[in-house]
């Protein structure tokens, strides 16, 4: 299991990853995206396409990122930024924000993470006595939300980030339900990780060298968008 | 009709060792002007319990920068590398419990149950020596009350009898915390005669104290 | 044990249960009143002591009660009745009334019973087979208040109500404060009943036949206000 | 955008043996061209939550006076005699349960909580056949969630996106049965194009379908 050479810069890696999770929304969807990569999903939505995102603050209907000289410093996401908010828009309470969150209401997440495995668990909050950012309403989001998209580098710093099981403290046990990367898609099944998409860029060979899971290729692999 | 004080004079309500709450969610909705005042009286081994821990030396940030809490029960320190430190530096206990559970053990002491039984974190790190119960056949976490002393919390606007409304994102945590301390003080953007009461979001009976914010910026 | 005759009209119980009841209040006290008896203690607080009334159903500080014609059918209180509001009012959902109320944040509040007993228990919500209203708030008000006052026509009908141990089903365990009837008033004291004022119409003999409790006579035993 | 149905079609979606929710405090905040067209559907054996059964042949009371309910969880019963007649007669289960205990079984429920450790209740008659725990030395009975297949529930103004704000108490249990639901339907005195961020009190995000309230009397 060689470091496969990355080929793809930060920012198209990106590209890839939030245009194709940007996908997984259908009409309707209220949606959670974490901080980071996963908050550039949002930029891939079509404008015909009507998705509330939420946030944990106490938000539905997040607008566009606000410098601080436009914005009200009064309205912020779950990252602190200055946001716009949507028409049809509303704010909550913390109480209000996790009964939507935990109580099963977000129909979506986009989420970042340190390890996933082939049983859909996940690490990203911590790695003991070095990083211990804390878990903030990462761990309610993700148990509670009806479909958990962890969308990451494929790849960090030649560490092989999906797992046959996780080595760092989990966030979520068993909730991951798609898996994407610039290089693949995986879909979480009952019986362990599924290919269902591949960078043309890429072989199945490849994805076998930086992935310590075993996985079953999808009867219907795709190519994904690049 | 509350009582009106300064945000000198409402500190001196917070005591050495006590436990207080502070709301707000990063800089949004956090009660500065009450926290800079604190932070003046010197306050020492605070039990600090917040949504975060702020920024380096802003807002709640300033009690971690100026040692006077000895342990916070929080949810994310990533924003505020100094809690980081300290932590790692074994100076300062910082107990992380998820947002949501944290706000519902809050929420819980403020209603006067017994508890939180939550699924979040089951089966992770989280679990280590908490109580589980399995309700039909789905594993739950059980979690404490979790009340105050004190709790400093923000207002947009307050009226005479202590009811708040609030703007944008500030409320979040703010509204559980003002059930669950003995003593609840307000910082209040601006202090009116009476608010809309379809507009009020926490109920005046609450609130102990109103604090008006003196510098708008 | 033989009854005593009731002297006293209807209108005059109430008057003197709800008069003495009111006396209780502190300034700036948040109290929550039961239907029927409980109700007319508002008509005795003057009005400058500033007591914000809390009905179960949403609103902190209900107002005096309104006719139809003058009425806001969208403004109610717990007994179903028009009301106006006052001051500084605010209006809620059923969550926050319940934190307000099992949370200890209601300073006092006043039921009618139908038996009371020396360890402070009392039975309010049904007669099993006969009665069975139901509970509504009650048990959770009286759980949660920081003071329980039962106030009740002393006698009903020729049973006895204040007794050793209630014989109907309880709304709370050992929870009531004092007891005011038209008779006489009683602390509930760690070790049983203390009977702190009488009505000047009744000797403390009358007292003994028509209550099934020990209880002990306070040594500033006064008479009540009728 | 949600879907906005009339009355008649929005109680299709409850069929019989349904659990079902409704809102309101007897007749203050009650969906009552919902329940009328319910009435009308003549759905048999439902399950009823709701905080009492109003009065006589009166909103949620028509429900009872046409015999379609087989069984009723609720808190109050007095105000109509007809509920606590079938209960005695046999032809009705009724469940009693104290309100605020009601209310966060439903809130549990919605916020996807394993159940209610609640203080109410304890040593009465009401905690026979339920577990009861002790924490920090004070007993608590145990409750489980309480969801339901449709919601109907009340609103003030609904905007388009399903937000809703409140008048006065009408909001009462509208706001946890909107949580609690696999289908919620509001009944709005008002329909708007869009409602004050501040000032909604239910997120739209829990609305499935908007009746508008025809007459208004």
């Amino acid at each position: 299991m060689s470091p496969v050479i990355e080929e793809l810069s930060k920012e198209k890696i990106r590209e890839i990853i939030a245009k194709r999770a940007a996908k997984e929304f259908k009409e309707g969807d209220v949606v959670t995206l974490g901080i980071g990569l996963p908050t550039a999903v949002a930029d891939y939505v079509p404008e015909s396409k009507h998705i509330l995102f939420q946030s944990e603050n106490g938000l539905l209907g997040v607008g566009k990122t606000l410098s601080p000289e436009e914005a009200d410093p009064r309205i912020i996401n779950a990252g602190g930024g200055y946001v716009d908010i949507k028409q049809g828009a509303c704010f909550y309470d913390a109480q209000m924000a996790f009964t939507l969150m935990r109580g099963g209401h977000i129909d979506a997440t986009v989420l970042g993470a340190l390890q996933v495995d082939q049983d859909g668990s996940l690490a990203s909050w911590m790695i003991p006595g070095k990083f211990v950012p804390g878990m903030g309403g990462s761990m309610d989001l993700i148990v509670g939300a009806k479909k958990v998209i962890v969308a990451m580098e494929h790849i960090s710093k030649g560490q092989i980030k999906i797992l046959d099981k996780c080595t760092l403290p989990l966030t979520a046990y068993k909730e991951v339900d798609l898996i994407i990367t610039e290089r693949c898609v995986f879909e979480v099944g009952p019986s362990g990780l599924i290919l269902t998409e591949i960078n043309p860029m890429f072989s199945i060979s490849d994805i076998k060298a930086t992935v310590s899971a075993n996985f079953v290729v999808s009867h219907n692999l795709k190519y994904m968008e690049t | 009709m509350k009582k009106i004080l300064s945000a000198k004079d409402a500190v001196k309500l917070i005591k050495d060792n006590a436990t207080i709450m502070i709301g707000g969610f990063l800089s949004c909705g956090t009660p500065n002007e009450l926290i800079d005042a604190l932070v003046e009286q010197k306050t020492k081994n605070l039990t600090l319990i917040s949504n975060d821990t702020s920024f380096p030396n802003t807002d709640r940030g300033k009690l971690i920068e100026n040692k006077m809490v000895k342990k916070v029960i929080t949810s994310h320190i990533g924003t505020n590398p100094e809690t980081g430190r300290q932590l790692h530096a074994g100076e300062l206990d910082v107990e992380l419990v998820p947002m949501g559970t944290l706000f519902e053990q809050i929420r819980s002491k403020g209603a006067g149950l017994g508890g939180v039984l939550t699924p979040t974190g089951v089966n992770t790190f989280i679990e280590e020596n908490k109580k589980t119960v399995e309700i039909d056949g789905k594993k739950y976490i059980f979690d404490k009350s979790l009340g105050a002393d004190v709790a400093l919390i923000y207002g947009t606007k307050v009226d005479k009898f202590g009811n708040i409304s609030y703007f944008g994102t500030t409320r979040n945590c703010n509204t559980v915390m003002a059930t669950a301390a003995e003593t609840v003080i307000v910082q209040a953007d601006e202090l009116v005669e009476t608010l809309d009461p379809n507009e009020i979001i926490v109920p005046g009976v609450f609130v102990d104290y109103i604090v008006v914010r003196e510098n708008n910026k």
